[in-house]
């Protein structure tokens, strides 16, 4: 199998749905004839044709709302907005059309699109190329949220997104573009090439919606993480020699509640880590049901490890990515509470 | 210049303008800003024609029926009286329908309602002039649409009463409608959002090689939405094969059109820059209103591109059941109206054809006052809101995706049904 | 004193602050010459003048960009979102610019507006009438979240929000604006006149953002809510019999956390209860945050009483709404937990 | 129409249209959708004129200097050859800034850059024709108004390095700066964010019946954004005190102006649909730029309103440090713009009027590139993004709000700051 990194595998799983479904069609600003700034849609307009990827107005409100109507004909529109940061003017039509039409209309139409956008930090991108702006869209009934954490996944999960009729908001953390992160951003970056994940097949398979991936197995403590945070989590066990389970929890809605409960009641302890800002942040549901399923096996409180409250600086991006001697920080915390 | 200008005396002050709101209740209408043009004037180009040719017509008010009644010009469609006769009996079959909810809603069988009277034209005259199954994504305001396509009257009254025969399982306010058989679009509470949404659809239509354009609605108070400018912006880059109608009806709720943007131009020339075409319309004229929908559709359908449409009207009614239009506008404002009613016109152009008399009309309209009473019984068998009865409680929990997923199967359990 | 409805105690703070503040203007949709839909603008225009408040064009996203670019000029914006379900437009500018701008300017501009809309359900205003979207802003670093529960407290609070320097997204329980509500549909609605909190001074006064209020004083458990849940808990714990403390948040963000950990540790146990829907609600920041500093006290799971996942339903409104009967049976499941 | 249509084989099938993408690298530039009007051509309305006399521009492109660099025309501001001196010299300057911290990023010192080659004429020409406190929200692509205005290079570089001497702390992408004591705003990383700011800048402004107007630019690009609809709407409903500039370089990243609808129409058009006046303006033409803002900013300032003006130019350079251009377009295009170079056509016309000199002109560059070298030394002595120093990381917590509070008190302790 072909060793891909995390752009390779997002646009083969795009090149095999366009290639499957004549229903599919990309757009979105710059992905057409350059191939995303990204390069994600790199070489699938010359394949496939001008109708089926094309570039999009800036105007991520109108993509989305194009998508809701072709979705409603019955196409399977796959809309880029280039970076998360940039996903709020199109929450009206995310959150009051494509997520509730299929309940407002008692299943007479609904919107089977997939909305991919580049989130998180690590690329000095200031405040508005940064953002990780999963808990709104968590908060939104309606609505199925993803973000990848390796080749592998991303793929499997794009195809799901991709089939699934109900709309999907799939981010993908873009510091894991083009190599894992163990988030020592002083330390050589490292291709996925070695990472056993970037082993992707060719062709058609899918990773489902809803499950997540205990990607350390460990008693001492539960650690949950998705995205870029997966990494950031595996080197602070490492690091910090801690026998930490690790749980990816690839989508975020609907939620593997189910692999989270085990693995708490197992360790008694549980650590949550991601990259957005901690208050209302998607580590505040984990720690709420957490607490409700586990109450009477939990040892310690509940640590979050996340973002600080402020908008994500230019210069002081290291100080607020919670990296790796952070989130040990946290699992000590969590060990001795 | 070099200076600062804040404290430079020789300028003048800058103040801000706030469009006035005229008149007030009690004040006289006061409808000088409406320029009238006589019935037949505007000629009427080809549906092939380069945009811009069109772009005058957005200053002009297409009409067909004159004060006598007659259809005179080139925008005349040349009905035949059976097809006239179908189009008064559709309009006044809405008007009807829309008497009597709004008679429901105010003896408490239902929370909410919203009239079109003054408008049935609109949907009306329109839908006749589309093929059934062009796909509308239309405004609350369009009711006459779904009456016009043959849409049982009962069905629409189960959606209204929230009963346990709405099709929509009492999850959506009354008059947000959704018949996908009638090809109706799923009503949005959200304003404008179906305005590029229907572009998207006729860029679907488009990309599949199919024969369907697709026709949205907008009332001018929100054309200042986002999804107004996305419509326009991806109708013109596109080239999408859709129909953008304005429905110019005055009003948005207590806001005249000028606060949207009346005061400075007519909201048909919106389309000028973006190079789509437009015409404005008098829209309580059938003929008329039909006619522009016709060649919109041509040239749509021609692969020509959109066009954009102000439909010039007046809401007679109140906004909603809701609102009490005399806090906020003089109570004869709709009698005074220069453009008339469109059924009356329509009626006396079948009369002056020798095709239609008083004495037909009224005894069609006891007719369809009947057909509706009926209808409404029917409906009320099946509940009204404030009596139920009404959809299980656990049915809330479907259609919120495909599949009832883990944690909502929890939470209906926690509900306990 | 006047008893004053909550719309007549918001519509006292608007005239109290024109008066004193000619940098303060109002806009919004049909707030000018008709007063608003909800009537909480009546008189104003009249009152104050067609240039301090006027009608705005039907774009929530037009108007907060323009309330932000006054802001920066020195004006002090109160802009009317005639309903919380209609604030989505307005994200892009309040996210982005809004909550933003002090920061990314270090301090060189910034936005002192605020936000009002309607909030909440009750009023059989199905589902883009009845929405609670408070946890959407209090993930947003750089905004203020404030929710009223009575006369007095919304004249105070506003006051506090208008006079702030920093942006404010104050949400107004709509079905509390002419009588309290303890959840009873059935029973005959009740005016705000015999309540004790519709004494409501004339002129001007403040209730400081970030202070809650103990509205029911007890130690068997404690109940976090705010606006229309205020009075449903009073109304649960009463039929319940319960010795519940139930404390008023007000202010969602900045959070009187300490009067919640005082109290949780204080009874050991807690319910939290809100109208939004449950999934990354405001209530799982709660929940997070009470078991965080309150672990070692807490004797059973933190109950979440909240709306459904799904949609505002028009005609199942009431089985929708968590009102007194669930928010009981949360109380029992605190106890007995 | 009473049939269905979708299978209906005497209708043709609908086609999608899509932008071609053209030219593509390799092949050879054309321009020949660009109309160039001769210079001196278009006339001059008064400023007082009702906007739609003004509609009529929005299809010509209004140029003073013709080719032998002779300025001809009613749209000639008739300068005096010292401040066209200063306009050119304030043109290079920002070319030779641009050049500098280009190379810094490529060296390492920061991560970003954008320049703005060959759209100088666009923020100098202008904020030489506006007063100093004339409020401006700019793109990233103005830097020149700093430079015009008398900013400190230095201030400048040290927001771009992100070092210990930025005032905005390290927290913005460099270029997007804020000043407020230039009457510069706060860039926004989201585009189209500044416009109608702008407008509601203006509107307090008129409100408080002061002399100050507000003046936004916007890439042709961003125009699809809802926030251009905003700034159009309510300029129009309020008449507010504000100039609106689109900068149209051709280019958005890599989408060509076509995929925000510049096929169809230009973009000052824009402007007809809301009653508005409009400019087109040769951009890269420092005497048409600095004469069409003069106008519109005049008017402006007697209370008759905004004004739209799209500035025709070219996007010389790359989009930023992050994209190369060399992979969605000719290598050559700009070389080939029929529009030419801001900076050559002044200095022709000054060489032209006796003025200047290619000695001179030589001499000025080499004295620029110091000034910038040297600025950029003592810039570099407060440190660069990749060695430091910063702002301490305890800054982060500040100006989220007024004051500090308590959830972030505690977030910075957790920090251990
Ligand atoms: C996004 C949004 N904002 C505000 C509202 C509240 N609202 C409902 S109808 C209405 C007025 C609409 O006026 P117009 O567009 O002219 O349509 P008309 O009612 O006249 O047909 C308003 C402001 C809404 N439904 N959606
Ligand atoms: C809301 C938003 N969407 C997308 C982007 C990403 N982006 C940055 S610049 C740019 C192109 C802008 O083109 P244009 O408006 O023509 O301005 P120009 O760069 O040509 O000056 C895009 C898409 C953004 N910054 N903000
Ligand atoms: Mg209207
Ligand atoms: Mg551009």
């Amino acid at each position: 199998m072909p060793a891909m990194t995390m752009v390779q595998a997002l646009n083969s799983a795009m090149d095999v749905m366009l290639a499957r479904d004549p229903d599919v069609v990309i757009f979105g600003e710059d992905v057409g004839f350059y191939g995303g700034v990204f390069r994600v849609t790199d070489g699938l307009q010359k394949k496939h044709g001008e109708t089926r990827v094309f570039d999009a107005p800036i105007a991520e409100g109108g993509m989305l709302a194009v998508a809701v109507g072709m979705g409603a004909y019955g196409l399977r529109p796959i809309v880029e907005v280039q970076f998360a940061d940039y996903i709020y003017p199109a929450t009206d039509q995310l959150i009051s059309a494509a997520a509730r039409l299929r309940y407002r209309s008692a299943g007479e139409f609904w919107a089977p699109l997939t909305v991919r956008a580049p989130c998180g930090g690590g690329i000095f991108g200031g405040q508005t190329h940064s953002q990780s702006v999963e808990a709104i869209f968590t908060h939104v009934c309606g609505l199925k949220t993803v973000i990848p954490s390796n080749p592998y996944d991303a793929k499997g999960l794009l195809i799901s997104a991709i089939e699934d009729d109900d709309p999907v908001v799939f981010f993908e953390p873009k510091r894991l573009y083009n190599g894992p992160f163990d988030g020592h951003p002083d330390r050589p970056s490292v291709p996925w090439t070695n990472h056993q994940r970037s082993e992707v097949p060719e062709g058609h398979y899918t990773v489902p919606l809803g499950q997540a991936a205990i990607v350390r197995e460990g008693a001492a403590v539960t650690v949950l993480v998705y995205g870029t945070m997966v990494h950031v989590a595996l080197a602070a066990a490492e690091e910090a020699r801690i026998d930490a389970e690790i749980i990816d929890l690839r989508t975020l809605l609907p939620l593997d509640l189910e692999a989270i409960v085990q693995s708490v009641k197992k360790t008694g302890r549980c650590v949550i880590a991601h990259e957005a800002t901690r208050t209302c942040g998607f580590g505040a549901e984990l720690a709420a049901l957490v607490q409700e399923h586990c109450f009477y096996r939990l040892e310690a409180p509940i640590v979050r490890v996340t973002g600080w409250d402020t908008p994500y600086p230019h210069a002081l991006e290291w100080a607020y990515f919670p990296g790796p001697a952070r989130v040990a920080d946290g699992l000590r915390r969590a060990l001795e509470g | 210049m070099d200076q600062a200008i804040d404290q430079h005396p020789a300028v003048p002050r800058l103040k801000l303008h706030i469009p006035p709101h005229h008149p007030a209740p009690g004040e006289t209408p006061d409808f000088s800003y409406v320029r009238r043009y006589a019935a037949g004037v505007t000629e009427r180009p080809a549906t092939d024609v380069p945009a811009h040719e069109t772009h005058e017509l957005a200053y002009h008010l297409i009409r067909v029926l004159d004060d006598d009644g007659a259809a005179v010009g080139a925008w005349d469609p040349k009905l035949d009286p059976e097809t006239l006769r179908r189009g008064l009996r559709t309009m006044m079959l809405t008007r009807a329908y829309d008497d009597r909810m709004m008679r429901a809603q105010r003896q408490g069988k239902t929370s909410f309602y919203m009239k079109c009277t003054g408008e049935e034209a609109i949907g009306v005259a329109q839908a006749f002039a589309l093929a059934p199954d062009d796909m509308a994504f239309p405004t609350y305001r369009q009711q006459g649409i779904l009456i016009a396509r043959g849409w049982p009257l009962q069905d629409m009254m189960c959606q209204v009463y929230s009963n346990a025969a709405d099709r929509l399982k009492g999850r959506q306010l009354p008059v947000l409608y959704s018949a996908r058989d009638a090809s109706f679009f799923s009503l949005a509470g959200n304003l404008g959002n179906q305005f590029p949404q229907a572009v998207g659809w006729a860029m679907a239509s488009a990309y599949k090689g199919d024969r369907r354009i697709a026709v949205s609605w907008i009332g001018e108070g929100s054309t200042a939405e986002p999804d107004f400018h996305h419509a326009l912006t991806f109708a013109s880059v596109y080239r999408a094969p859709v129909v953008l109608n304005i429905v110019n009806n005055q009003w948005a709720i207590s806001s005249h059109q000028e606060v949207a943007g009346g005061e400075e131009a007519t909201f048909a020339a919106r389309a000028i820059g973006f190079g789509l075409a437009c015409l404005r319309v008098d829209g309580n004229d059938f003929l008329a209103v039909y006619a522009a929908t016709q060649w919109a559709a041509t040239r749509a359908r021609a692969n020509h591109g959109a066009t954009l449409i102000e439909l010039f009207t007046y809401r007679a009614g109140p906004h909603s059941t809701s609102d009490d239009p005399n806090r906020y506008r003089p109570e004869d404002e709709w009698k005074l109206w220069p453009l008339g009613d469109p059924i009356e016109r329509l009626s006396r152009h079948l009369v002056q054809l020798g095709e239609w008399s008083a004495e037909r009309h009224a005894q069609l309209d006891s007719e369809l006052a009947d057909e509706v009473r009926d209808a409404a019984r029917e409906a009320e068998r099946h509940g009204t809101l404030d009596q139920g009865p009404h959809f299980s409680a656990k049915t809330m929990f479907d259609e919120v995706f495909k599949e009832l997923p883990e944690h909502l199967r929890r939470q209906r359990q926690e509900m306990g049904v």
